[in-house]
């Protein structure tokens, strides 16, 4: 209905192959950033900054990390939090141990290690297919967790691997008020976001979907099963690495290994589950909704159990949590298993067929 | 020595009850081709069931009764409401589905049945039996050695259930070749809804074991977690698999949380207990590099 | 000015173009998935290689250069390289069959063709030997031409390398021979469809179509900033003034559509802003609309239903800069936001400044349609022979029922007969090698005689109402105009071509040809089951649907004064489409109705013989190009006539 | 573009003695042949015959237990798929193994991925590097994809596409790779005829234009003994004529061999 296409034409290859094709969703693009960016560091109160923004940008970031490799290289994993628990103790040590670091670089490097170790879990997905894996993974959820919590090294020899992070400055300037931090976050999240969407669109993401799609005709075609799907581990361990760095940096500035717990993992899963599968603006929407729903239940169930004059105890509402979570899952798996970027996708489709329905 | 055999019985007895929750994800797997990742809340939901019903004011062995019903029930919806909506999608898609699922039970029995801790007593109690103690020192729950015995009933019931009944050899059937079980005349959504209906009276039968063990919580849940381990080594589809798998976990995990964390102390000083915690997954998965089709599990080239 | 224009040839517009706006787009070609641009710089380039090239292999001036295929740039190209070379370019249609083609590339004594690829080149070839004079065959696409070893078989790209060869040795050449050239060359020959007899070849002068081009172009204030989408027949006058004659004039860029299959598809990813298109096209998009809406959601149907409504009522003069009532600005303002303009957009016509229909009549609410949700449609008038460039709707004073006012340079009278006379820039040098032919229609005195019966309104708009040979006499003597009912007719959405007889009669009798797709569509709606065209076209509904076309239409004929007594009688529903490879319509799609009469003369006797249905068998040519035939027994019906009011 | 009349006719690919067998069951017992430089190769026989088992054989899928195989004249090493293709050999398969999710576009691009060197990191990066291959590859793709006529679908996703398409499609990514050796298992199965005679003339034009040899697996006999330069015959996965297409046809084992099955 806003769409007016036509006169949009691409003269190159360059043109027809950007991003956001369309004049409208580029504006909408830029608008969407400006808000990000500018309005929302204005106006949001410190409870939205850090509630729920900044824990929104860092999910979606980890979600990104495991679309990588589930959505888009078909390798399902279920220890993301592990990596994003590497993430933020590599992090924390090189901070601790190197005189002097820049943050970037040591979140660099603790997304590298991140990687490194996602490489290694990621090795027996030559041999394994499947669940096989994803039980596999398993075992990269638990022997993490357990090694940061039971190494004293790691936590600088803190009671139960707790670590708390540094302040992060930078040519001394310091990030410590909500609002720097969120910017921080925003930068790095929405800067990897484009990286990822750029690798996706290239050689690189057309090989993890034809591994993800047949890997037998993936093969034939010449693409290096291993290296492909190796690839896919690191990267998508390497941007859990950041989210667990940025999780422990601008999130809570401190956390304990056991924070990053199998629970962890799944939400991160659902998130992609719901979001979409195999697509980036996917995460951002299921980080949100998967986010948000509690915060809405929170707020919802009390009113309902006013009307029906029934109360309900916190325990019920954390349960029925579990509920909602569990069927919708079910529910996106069966009805759109796309899930909300499919739907988006849709809406967008009526709006430029607007007033034609198809 | 003697120390030693305690640890290695003690191991076997405790990873018959791994086998246990295992047998459910055979069962569920061999005749569908999913891998139930619900099994663990299942038997959470068996359990609670139970307490549930017996604080209702229900006699044991009714509760027990009304608890199997409860499963039977809940098998029968998961194949009508999820799995029979995802035909023919990835096996990775099923297997997630099941997790929304276990998400599902483990909200919705709580409310059911209460969410606080409550024993189980099956009325034997967990200490060693004297005779055996007196006679070599070695010490052996009567509780373990009762689970272990109504296990190993359980897997010849089952056995014989699929060698003589008729379900039993559609479910065979099944496993190997759809058109087959068809063939014997039972519709495919019925063998599901029985095989469901078993899966959850193994759940039932672990349930009360564990729940009578360290009573009914939340943690029966996370027994699902034992169990995949024991289905990597012993492969998904082979009922003996389970079994071996379960006591070889058992055992390997005993002597590695009794020997290993000594050895690290000694490097690292701290203390490392709780491996038992990943040995499990570690083991399996070396396992796996060596042998991908698991202890049991077929081989299978990918045509072209 | 006199001078400059008297020396003015389109290659030299070209030089002026490459000078004065070397890199702006001269044309666009969606090829390859993307809009391959060339610019003014890039042409000339082009263009100078390809006519050293063709100097190189003999072309001289003087001689004529058939040019088949779709519209590509190469092909634009090559008709200013011939023209640089002091020859002529003949375009033919494309889709015309070989045979169809002997009579034109002798008549115009060809020795050089240009085609586009396999397809033409194998037409060319298959008559090679009837045509002693045809000596090089140039491709522009060489897909599937490898193991073809002719020797005089080149591809465009083989004889721009001659040309840069041969441009080297002769440095100067191109120059001088693109000097030589003269306002009063001939600049194109267009052969006529011809409704009647073999096609003739219309001559027209460089400064035939350069003054046409300017004078239209300035009409509308088109610039070199415009996009126009060439999809229409190259051998089509209309194309040759638009795409041609005014583009090498303004400097606007001609864009190239992929494939005939997504013209549809290109037009709205390059929004034209200067667009033609005959009525069927317009109708056909506007069919498109009302069936893709029919699926559409309640909310939608009914915002969109309000929305036309409103447009009917103030959408026109809104365009015409009539005064409206401000309420009625803000709705239309609300209307254009959520319909006109999504409307416009999915069409492609969002950025339409000018949009031109002609050829045949146009449907008052059809054409009406367009012009309220803001497209600016306007009709023109004019023929082969006055470079299409005779009449033209000024913005503001469009009347559905006329063609519009004389155009700049152009003087029309009406003979006696009401025959429609032309003097002025546009009108042909000659008919090519056909003096006595040239004599019959241009008079001593310089006027051209369109062939059109018309009338000049108070404001001197011009109404054509029928061609001026079938404005017959009825048996009893009084005026029958058949063109005029068949457009009648075929303002109806179902009925897709009509042709009425009657002259020397003393009744009116029709055949109805159905728009299949509409129909059928229309048939599904009410679940009435058919087996393809034949057995829709002689379904009951059908007849009775048509009937009721045909009672309105005597309605209709009833109120005018000097038509109410030519009313339709009978009719029948002819059991197959039309078809120009069957020879029933030109390629431009009128219908040759002596052709017709003769084809189907069973069916014609049987309506004047009173019965009710006729067997008939008539051979057809299949899109493979074999011959064959189909039969059916058609039914004939009889119509309502209306009290005569006049 | 080497057209078919100045052919040079050395052998491209020779094959000794193969023998194939999955846990006992023989599917190939030692088939020996040769494919020659532009020709048409094609291997029929009746359903289990071997064919594909012998396209798998020669890109590297399947590992013969037994024999040896000639690449432009070298003795060929056990070799994966991967490597086969990098080597310049492209197929199709018998049942359709596009990639579902993705657009026809993007199958055909990933066709090209051995052409494309460009690693992760400027991947990422894209600007520069990454996308001026990306770029030169998209014009490649876009030749074959005017090639074979399937501009109107250049977007769609292959899912979306109907049989015919899909396979042309298949043949696209195929071609994409700009092989020297084309292996095509059954590329007409399951048309219809107007569909068929498109894929004729394609699998033609191919070989003409690009000079491709092809290796082709059909049920179709008239297709076969049209369009083939030799052809070889197996049963059972024993080879039992090989030649031109005349001989073979009036081959007495071939003819029982076919009269033996349903065709």
């Amino acid at each position: 209905m806003l769409y007016r296409e036509a006169g949009q034409f691409k003269t190159s290859y360059k043109s027809d192959s950007q991003i956001f094709p369309i004049l409208q969703d580029r504006i909408g693009m830029v608008i969407l950033i400006a808000i990000a960016a500018i309005g929302v560091p204005l106006f949001a109160s410190e409870y939205w900054l850090n509630a729920i923004l900044i824990p929104f940008l860092i999910f979606s970031l980890a979600a990104l990390g495991l679309n990588f490799l589930t959505g888009y290289a078909g390798q399902l994993s279920l220890g993301s939090a592990a990596f994003m628990a590497i993430g933020a103790y590599a992090t924390y040590n090189f901070q601790l141990r190197i005189e002097g670091i820049p943050f970037p670089i040591s979140f660099l490097l603790g997304g590298l290690s991140a990687a490194f170790v996602g490489v290694l879990f990621g090795l027996p997905s030559l041999r394994i297919k499947g669940f096989y894996l994803a039980v596999a993974t398993l075992a990269a959820q638990f022997f993490v967790v357990w090694c940061l919590t039971k190494f004293p090294w790691f936590s600088n020899n803190s009671s139960s691997g707790v670590i708390s992070a540094q302040t992060l400055s930078l040519f001394g300037f310091t990030f410590d008020t909500p609002a720097s931090k969120y910017l921080l976050v925003l930068v790095i999240v929405s800067g990897l976001a484009l990286l990822g969407k750029n690798l996706v669109r290239s050689s690189t993401g057309r090989s993890w979907m034809a591994v993800r799609d047949m890997d037998v005709a993936a093969e034939v075609i010449g693409i290096p099963l291993m290296k492909t799907k190796l690839l896919a581990f690191a990267i998508s361990s390497f941007y859990c690495g950041i989210a667990g760095a940025l999780y422990a940096y601008c999130y809570l500035g401190s956390v304990e290994p056991d924070g990053f717990s199998l629970d962890m993992s799944f939400k991160i899963l659902f998130m992609v589950i719901i979001g979409g599968v195999g697509s980036i603006l996917g995460n951002f929407l299921g980080a949100a909704f998967i986010l948000l729903l509690p915060i809405f239940l929170d707020i919802a169930l009390p009113f309902i159990s006013q009307i029906l004059h029934l109360p309900i105890p916190s325990s019920v509402v954390s349960h029925i949590q579990l509920m909602v979570f569990g069927s919708l899952i079910i529910f996106f798996l069966i009805v759109e298993p796309h899930g909300l970027a499919r739907l988006w996708q849709i809406s967008k489709e009526k709006l430029r067929l607007w007033p034609f329905p198809h | 020595m003697q120390f030693f055999i305690e640890i290695v019985i003690s191991g076997i007895l405790s990873g018959l009850m791994y086998s246990l929750v295992a047998l459910g994800f055979v069962l569920i797997f061999k005749a569908s081709g999913v891998l139930n990742f619900a099994q663990g809340a299942m038997v959470y939901s068996a359990a609670l069931a139970v307490v549930g019903f017996i604080d209702y004011g229900l006699p044991m062995w009714l509760a027990v009764i009304a608890a199997f019903i409860f499963m039977v029930i809940v098998g029968i919806c998961t194949e009508k409401f999820v799995l029979g909506k995802l035909v023919n999608q990835p096996p990775i898609t099923l297997f997630m589905a099941t997790i929304g699922l276990s998400f599902f039970l483990d909200g919705l029995s709580p409310i059911l049945f209460g969410n606080e801790v409550r024993p189980i007593d099956l009325g034997i109690v967990d200490e060693p039996i004297q005779s055996v103690m007196e006679l070599t020192g070695i010490g052996i729950s009567k509780l373990d050695l009762f689970s272990s015995g109504i296990i190993i009933l359980l897997v010849i019931l089952l056995a014989l259930l699929f060698q003589y009944t008729k379900v039993g050899r559609a479910l065979r059937a099944v496993a190997d070749d759809h058109q087959a079980a068809l063939s014997l005349g039972i519709p495919l959504e019925n063998i599901w809804a029985i095989v469901w209906a078993i899966a959850g009276f193994v759940a039932l039968v672990a349930g009360l074991l564990w729940g009578s063990r360290n009573g009914v919580q939340f943690a029966l849940s996370l027994t699902a977690l034992k169990a995949l381990p024991v289905l990597i080594l012993g492969g998904f589809t082979s009922v003996p698999g389970a079994i071996v798998g379960g006591i070889i976990i058992g055992v390997s995990e005993k002597l590695a949380e009794i020997y290993i964390p000594p050895v690290l102390q000694d490097a690292f000083g701290g203390n490392f207990g709780g491996i038992e915690g990943w040995f499990p997954y570690i083991f399996a998965l070396v396992f796996l590099l060596v042998r991908p089709e698991g202890l049991f599990g077929e081989k299978h080239i990918d045509r072209v | 000015m006199n001078k400059a224009v008297n020396s003015l040839t389109f290659p030299k517009l070209l030089l002026k173009h490459a000078n004065a706006i070397p890199k702006r787009p001269a044309y666009r070609e969606k090829y390859l998935g993307i809009w391959q641009v060339t610019s003014w710089e890039q042409n000339l380039d082009d263009i100078k290689k390809l006519a050293s090239g063709l100097a190189s292999l003999g072309f001289k001036r003087g001689m004529n250069l058939a040019i088949i295929g779709d519209n590509r740039p190469k092909l634009y190209q090559a008709m200013v390289a011939a023209q640089s070379l002091g020859g002529v370019p003949v375009p033919l249609y494309q889709d015309a069959v070989a045979a169809e083609m002997i009579h034109v590339l002798n008549d115009a004594a060809i020795s050089f063709a240009i085609v586009e690829d396999q397809e033409q080149v194998d037409k060319l070839l298959e008559i090679k030997d009837q045509i002693p004079t045809l000596s090089t065959i140039i491709y522009e696409d060489p897909k599937g031409l490898n193991d073809y070893v002719q020797s005089f078989l080149h591809s465009v790209k083989q004889v721009q390398l001659l040309g840069e060869v041969f441009s080297k040795e002769h440095p100067e050449f191109f120059n001088t021979e693109l000097e030589e050239g003269k306002a009063t060359d001939l600049s194109v020959i267009l052969y006529t469809s011809g409704t009647t007899g073999k096609p003739k070849g219309v001559a027209h002068t460089h400064q035939n179509f350069i003054r046409a081009g300017q004078n239209s172009s300035e009409f509308d204030k088109l610039n070199y900033k415009d996009n126009i989408l060439a999809y229409l027949p190259m051998a089509w006058v209309g194309d040759h003034l638009f795409s041609f004659a005014q583009a090498m004039v303004t400097g606007l860029t001609v864009n190239c559509p992929e494939s005939k299959e997504t013209v549809m598809a290109d037009m709205r990813e390059i929004g034209p802003s200067y667009y033609f298109a005959p009525p069927r096209i317009f109708e056909s998009l506007l069919t498109q609309v009302t069936i893709r809406m029919e699926d559409a959601g309640a909310f939608k149907r009914k915002l969109f239903e309000l929305a036309m409504a409103h447009s009917k009522k103030v959408g026109s003069d809104i365009l015409d800069g009539k005064p409206v009532g401000f309420l009625d600005r803000l709705k239309y303002a609300f209307y254009n936001l959520t319909i006109y303009a999504p409307l416009r957009n999915a069409l492609g016509m969002s950025k339409i400044r000018v949009a031109y229909t002609a050829g045949e009549a146009i449907g008052p609410d059809l054409f009406r349609f367009y012009r309220s949700v803001g497209v600016n449609l306007k009709q023109f008038y004019g023929q082969t022979e006055t470079c299409a460039y005779v009449c033209l709707q000024p913005d503001g004073q469009v009347k559905y029922d006329s063609v519009g006012i004389a155009a700049p340079g152009i003087e029309i009278k009406l003979a006696d007969s009401g025959e429609v006379l032309v003097k002025g820039v546009s009108v042909m040098d000659s008919y090519y090698m056909r003096p006595d032919a040239t004599a019959e229609s241009i008079d001593a005195n310089g006027y051209f005689h369109t062939g059109d019966a018309g009338i000049l309104d108070k404001d001197g708009h011009l109404r054509i109402i029928d061609r001026a040979k079938d404005v017959g006499k009825m048996g009893n003597g009084k005026l029958f105009a058949p063109k005029y009912i068949e457009n009648k007719l075929k303002f109806f959405p179902f009925i897709k071509e009509a042709v009425v007889f009657g002259d020397g009669k003393d009744s009116i009798m029709t055949f109805i040809n159905i728009d299949f797709d509409a129909i059928a569509n229309w048939a599904e709606r009410r679940h009435i089951p058919f087996a393809g065209y034949i057995d829709l076209a002689s379904k009951a509904e059908v007849y009775k649907m048509i009937g009721e076309c045909i009672d309105k239409v005597n309605v209709d004929l009833a109120d005018d004064p000097v038509l109410s007594h030519a009313q339709i009688a009978r009719f029948l529903v002819l059991h197959k489409e039309l078809d120009p490879d069957d020879g029933e319509l030109t390629r431009t799609r009128k219908v040759r109705r002596g052709f017709i009469a003769e084809k189907y003369a069973p069916l014609l006797d049987a309506l004047y013989a009173g019965k009710t249905e006729q067997f008939i068998e008539t051979k057809v040519k299949f899109e493979d190009g074999r011959d064959g035939s189909i039969s059916a027994t058609v039914r004939i019906q009889d119509a309502k006539s209306t009290a005569e009011h006049a | 573009m080497t057209s078919r009349t100045t052919q040079d006719k050395d052998t491209v690919l020779k094959l000794e003695n193969i023998s194939l067998s999955f846990g006992g069951v023989n599917a190939l017992t030692n088939i020996s042949f040769d494919v020659k430089e532009h020709e048409i190769r094609s291997i029929i026989g009746p359903n289990g015959a071997g064919k594909s088992s012998m396209l798998n054989v020669i890109n590297g899928v399947y590992h013969p237990q037994a024999g040896s195989i000639y690449f432009r004249g070298e003795k060929r090493k056990q070799m994966n798929p991967a490597q086969a293709a990098r080597q310049g050999i492209a197929r199709t398969f018998q049942n359709i193994a596009l990639f579902k999710g993705m657009t026809v576009l993007d199958n055909i691009m990933t066709g090209r991925n051995t052409q494309m060197k460009s690693g992760f990191i400027s991947n990422a990066i894209w600007v520069g590097k990454a996308r001026d291959e990306e770029e030169l590859n998209r014009q490649k793709v876009e030749e074959v994809i005017d090639f074979l006529e399937i501009q109107h679908i250049r977007k769609t996703p292959v899912g979306k596409l109907p049989y015919g398409l899909q396979k042309r499609v298949e043949l696209a990514r195929a071609l994409a790779a700009e092989p020297s050796l084309l292996l095509l298992d059954e590329p007409m199965a399951g048309m219809n005829v107007e569909e068929k005679q498109d894929m004729c003339r394609f699998i033609l034009e191919v070989n003409q234009q690009y000079g491709v040899t092809t290796v082709l697996i059909e049920h179709d006999m008239g297709v076969v003994m049209d369009i083939s330069d030799r052809v070889v015959v197996l049963d059972y996965g024993k080879k039992i004529g090989d030649g031109l297409p005349d001989d073979v046809k009036n081959n007495p084992e071939v003819i029982s061999a076919y009269l033996g099955t349903n065709h």
